[in-house]
């Protein structure tokens, strides 16, 4: 328990409606909040920052109740140290980007370097003089969260804090972050989409649901269980293959993905040479070595990128990689017999009549 | 409501200077009671009236506190006839419990004397007040002393010692007559100021008004002037 | 307390003066609701001239707004002539002359707090509903009127409670007619020269107060009403 | 326009007018501020009675108030009589009173749009502040009342030039005295009693507009600057 | 000239500052305006549903001059029947869901289906009676993608429409908006810093820089070419690799990427079993067929999944999966003498001294 950083375990319920009801704990480091839209994220968070009160439950930051709502404790927003990047920024409008940026700053052991440092790091130089509402959208969140890290928190919390932004960008601030998780030792609880940025960034991951903590632990496994449960209750991924070089080969015709051939059935614009062709995961089947005379007609080789086993569905979902990404559903039993793996060279077979031509 | 409540049969609409309200409005209803023209009375400050009827706002008796502003109107040919129907006097008065004793009018130049309330420059009351203060040789070193201030009308100077906040004012005798707790310490002589005057009109848009002229001469009646003395104005002889 | 049972003439003064106040309001406030938004929103040259204009009632002593008033509206003015002449319609001494002159003082109270709201708008709301395809009347009713609400309401609560209370402007151009144009606060005045007046004119005031925290429920009632949409810690 | 050299003392009534109105708004604002965030934000009971108090002045004839001020404030009064009997200071008649009238009736106007200014504003962004380590108290400083900053400007045109249009609770309680409280109202209202005072009149009239005109630039050359900052499109 | 969409050609400056001068064209069909963050694409979609007035030049849209400065043509916003998202979503915060969606909806032609439809896809069911500041960040973005598609417009302009989504609910509504751009034919002009969407979405991709534009043409072409250059100008990507099963062997570490050994160097916290490391493209070599002895100790054998020439800089990034994927900085004479193209095997080479172990 002492070794947490954070432990939370709150209900909150806004009016009649959502009810947030979740308990987890963080690990010194960086952590991520996931889950579908709607889950209850930034309501985690507001509570976390003492912006919403939790109706029962505490919260506990290092040695520190920040709320209890059994002792009646309660440690105000402005007295809890930590940095919050909001959803919507949440700049202030009547000030420069310099006096935002500068706001949370104690300024007593400033001369100017740290500020600088973030201006460089975050490249919002040529801005420091204007005003929020004449930024770009990824220039205001730079802002935002330029501001949050000069509060110098104890915690800081990033609510999206890298959507928006070009991916150049968003490399060079996980970049950065890391380096001042590292430099500083600050730790951070952030909340994102995107799996590139979770995987990158974080220790431990919190997977929320409904405002239900429906899984929880280190990084990669908890995301790729988050992965497979979303594709059970989810329809699932749909190929969208790009084909190239398409032409007319008789009664058909045909093109390229990522230079194997490929047969297209059903009609096609004349003058198109690249169309995109969609199917589903389960009118793919997999084969591994030799080609048999078979009459599915697409062939694409490839290697296993990702493998999931849907649980208590006796299914998996296997991602080849044949140049572009190809999800292949199977039967477990299948993929014990075949010896499905990860790194696995196997060939897709894809009958061209159960593909359909997009455009 | 009609839109002009002033020239309805029987109605005749009495602009009355506010000090005369009360007494009007007794004349009013006694009227009404005989059957007589309904007298509507719009109360105001004698300024506000003239103004009005300068307006051509519809208004058949005029009583003014005023003769300044009944010239007024009768030099831009508003008045088809003017009588002077009542005179008041000038009295010193004293909060009831009247702590800096003043007991005339040289009184007033006592040290006990913080504050002495008169109306204003240009309203009867107060340039009356102020030739009665003059002719009695008062009226220089009490201006010169700072302590006189300058009510707006004769109610206000009033309100003003009602309170005890002034320790002296001058106002007519009818208005101490209303306020119970203020006591009249002097009359001022008459000779020593302009006679005090309200002229009665009968506009030009009364003289159209049947009923006005009726009403115009009941003001004038041995009654009515019976009604006005016993409120404490002077009737004066008429012309 | 003696005039706790109201008698018949105070019962006039109070009907009056709600009648002359509520159509202050009705009159005056869609005007005032136009100019604000278009004093917060455009630059133009005159600016300045228009907004001290409209200001006048509030600077001068209310008698000189209503002397003003009186010189253009009277049967010999630049406005009551015409009228007097070709409709055959004269306003001094009649109520509608009150509602005009509480409307008139009231003016800039309620153009200001519209204004006021209007400023603290975000305009990007506007283009937004501009984008969806609605005609700038249409967005400037569903959209910018909505989103200035407080200050609408503001501006309702304001010019009917300072029409409540107007004296100055409605004595000059009204005059004190019982019935007619005796709203509560010239009856107060009327009283208040009569022997005993400031006591018999408590029973007045405290009807004034009662309708002006009146008229504040109901402005509050619909604030939160609306405020209520606002919802929680979210925009 | 006889009036147009202006006498020693219509100067004089123009430098109190000034000095009467500075005071009543440099007094009166800072509480209006206060009370104008407080009724905006909080839901307590009896909030109606505070702002039907606080209204009085906007209901009640100016005369009405000055005479409630003078009860109050007078040597008998409730308030009066003690800073009279120990301190020795006399507030009525004093160009002080003038100040406290003018600043009386002017309040519920201040309030009021500060009110509507708070109304108006996004609570979010006092969220982000206090997640920044900054104090309630900084919050309210640097963030609340910059983004209310429409309504304070409003409220201290509204407040300046209703005191310089302050009439009725001036006389009551500060008297007509020449060069201590008979300010331009007072002064204007005095020469109207005599036939030819509206000549007379004229020229202070005239200082009043431009007066109001002088606030009213004031106000929105501190508005434009303030505006600036809004920038384009975004927000 | 006439078969194109929407022909800009626009000069806009703001005040004294950021100067957007650009022309393109753009096909029917979808498009995507793509570039750094601050590149003026907001400005663009501003300029187009006029609510920027351009100083210089006119938009055309199918055969309609939306404006014209050299003629003075304007026609105003609310009769371009141009449906925008915005960045900032911009919902009406006093009207309930339902009324927001309906804001633009030509009330005659609709009897609840199309509303229906569109709170369907968008999955906004419980959500219609609650106002904007009661939803959550995701759930106003989809408001207001809603709100754009159902006021019917000709074209509709979408300014990050799917940032902030998770990847379920975005490639769910990329999906349906594939499907309404085919059923409909609306055609789309969309920013997006997302290359999954934009690879997925777009047909014709305009990239913006600095108010520039530096690049237009077919998606894939503009993108890969669009990544090189911000490759070229740019540190360049950054290798975080993931290794696994981490223990201690002799001297070393060694741990497990994807199936293969790899040495690390470098102190290790002693309870690590899993660990990041980093290193940079230009610290890797490439080696085809049998490893030779050679010192640089860790092999990593993979796939080239894409291969990049950096215009002018006789350089190249190669990508190689090896189960995760490496960047690799080569030279283009390498290139060519090695025969590296994609989808040749290739082992990665990497010195153990030149990684760091992050974490
Ligand atoms: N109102 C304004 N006044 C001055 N400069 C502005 C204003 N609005 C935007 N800018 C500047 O114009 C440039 C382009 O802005 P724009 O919003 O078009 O960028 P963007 O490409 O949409 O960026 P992002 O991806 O970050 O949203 C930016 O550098 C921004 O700082
Ligand atoms: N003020 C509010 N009143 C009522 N319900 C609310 C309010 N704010 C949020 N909700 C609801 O609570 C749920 C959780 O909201 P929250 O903002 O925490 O979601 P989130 O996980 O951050 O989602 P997103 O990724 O879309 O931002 C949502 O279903 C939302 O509709
Ligand atoms: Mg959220
Ligand atoms: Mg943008």
């Amino acid at each position: 328990m002492s070794t947490d950083l954070l432990s939370f375990d709150c209900r909150f319920q806004y009016g009649q409606g959502f009810t947030l009801e979740s308990a987890f704990a963080l690990p010194p480091g960086i952590s991520v909040l996931f889950g579908p839209s709607g889950s209850g994220k930034s309501t985690c968070l507001s509570l976390i920052a003492g912006l919403l009160r939790p109706d029962a439950g505490a919260i506990r930051l290092c040695d520190t109740t920040l709320v209890d709502r059994g002792s009646g404790l309660w440690v105000p927003p402005h007295r809890r140290r930590l940095g919050m990047v909001f959803q919507d920024h949440l700049l202030f409008p009547h000030q420069t980007i310099r006096r935002n940026l500068g706001y949370g700053m104690a300024s007593r052991d400033d001369n100017g370097t740290r500020l600088a440092q973030v201006v460089e790091m975050l490249d919002l130089g040529g801005l420091l003089d204007r005003y929020p509402g004449q930024l770009s959208g990824g220039e205001q969140r730079r802002v935002a969260l330029g501001r949050a890290m000069l509060s110098e928190p104890q915690l800081l919390l990033m609510d999206e804090p890298l959507t928006g932004l070009d991916e150049a960008m968003r490399d060079r601030i996980l970049h950065h972050l890391h380096q001042a998780h590292e430099r500083l030792g600050v730790p951070m609880l952030l909340v994102s989409h995107d799996q590139v940025v979770v995987r990158r960034m974080a220790g431990h991951v919190v997977v929320l649901e409904e405002g239900r903590v429906v899984d929880q632990g280190p990084a990669h496994e908890t995301l790729d269980r988050a992965t497979t449960r979303t594709m059970a209750s989810h329809p699932g991924p749909i190929n969208l293959l790009r084909v190239e070089e398409v032409r007319r080969s008789g009664d058909h015709h045909e093109g390229v993905i990522a230079g194997q051939r490929f047969h297209l059935a059903g009609p096609i614009a004349p003058d198109s040479t690249t169309v995109y062709v969609r199917c589903l995961p389960r009118d793919v089947a997999l084969l591994i070595g030799e080609v048999s005379r078979i009459s599915m007609r697409n062939h694409l080789v490839g290697t296993i990128r990702d493998l999931i086993h849907i649980p208590g569905d006796h299914r998996a979902l296997v991602a080849v990689d044949v140049g572009q990404l190809i999800w292949v559903e199977v039967t477990d039993s299948a993929c014990r017999e075949l010896g499905l793996a990860i790194g696995v060279r196997v060939t897709c077979l894809i009958k061209a009549l159960a593909t359909d031509v997009v455009g | 409501a009609s839109e002009d409540p002033g020239r309805e049969s029987g109605e005749v609409l009495v602009l009355a200077a506010a000090s005369t309200q009360d007494v009007l409005q007794r004349l009013a209803d006694l009227l009404r009671e005989r059957g007589g023209p309904v007298m509507t009375i719009s109360a105001a400050g004698s300024n506000a009236l003239a103004q009005q009827i300068l307006a051509g706002a519809p208004g058949d008796i005029y009583l003014s506190a005023d003769p300044l502003w009944v010239q007024e109107i009768a030099n831009a040919g508003h008045a088809a006839e003017t009588v002077p129907l009542l005179g008041n006097d000038l009295v010193l008065v004293v909060p009831a419990e009247n702590r800096a004793d003043v007991r005339e009018p040289g009184d007033l130049l006592s040290d006990r004397v913080r504050h002495v309330a008169l109306a204003g420059e240009e309203v009867p009351a107060g340039r009356y007040a102020e030739q009665a203060l003059r002719a009695l040789g008062l009226w220089d070193t009490l201006s010169g002393s700072g302590r006189v201030v300058r009510g707006q009308n004769v109610r206000l100077t009033l309100a003003y010692v009602e309170r005890g906040e002034v320790d002296a004012g001058i106002v007519y005798a009818t208005d101490a007559a209303a306020a119970p707790s203020v006591r009249v310490v002097h009359t001022f002589q008459r000779e020593d100021y302009p006679p005090v005057v309200y002229p009665l009109v009968l506009t030009t848009r009364g003289r159209d008004n049947p009923a006005a002229a009726a009403v115009f001469a009941f003001l004038q009646s041995p009654e009515a002037r019976a009604i006005f003395a016993e409120h404490g104005f002077h009737p004066l002889a008429a012309p | 307390m003696t005039g706790w049972w109201l008698t018949p003439p105070e019962w006039q003064a109070i009907r009056l003066s709600l009648l002359v106040a509520f159509w202050a309001v009705v009159i005056f406030l869609p005007p005032a609701t136009v100019l604000g938004w278009w004093l917060a929103r455009r630059d133009f040259w005159g600016k300045t001239a228009v907004d001290t204009v409209l200001n006048l009632p509030l600077v001068l002593p209310p008698v000189v707004t209503g002397y003003l008033l009186l010189v253009m509206l009277g049967r010999q003015g630049v406005i009551g002539r015409p009228l007097d002449q070709w409709l055959g319609v004269e306003i001094v001494f009649t109520w509608r002359a009150a509602a005009l002159a509480s409307g008139v003082i009231a003016f800039p109270l309620m153009v200001r707090a519209i204004r006021v709201a209007m400023l603290g708008l975000d305009t990007r709301l506007e283009q937004a509903a501009l984008t969806l395809g609605a005609h700038p009347v249409r967005v400037f009713f569903t959209i910018t009127l909505p989103l200035a609400r407080h200050g609408l309401i503001a501006g309702g609560v304001l010019g009917f409670a300072r029409s409540i209370g107007e004296f100055g402007a409605t004595i000059m151009i009204a005059g004190s007619i019982p019935g007619e144009t005796r709203t509560m606060p010239l009856y107060i005045f009327g009283i208040m020269e009569s022997p005993n007046g400031i006591a018999r004119a408590q029973g007045m005031v405290i009807v004034s107060i009662l309708i002006a925290a009146g008229a504040l429920i109901v402005g509050q009632v619909i604030e939160n009403r609306s405020h209520r949409q606002a919802g929680g810690p979210k925009r």
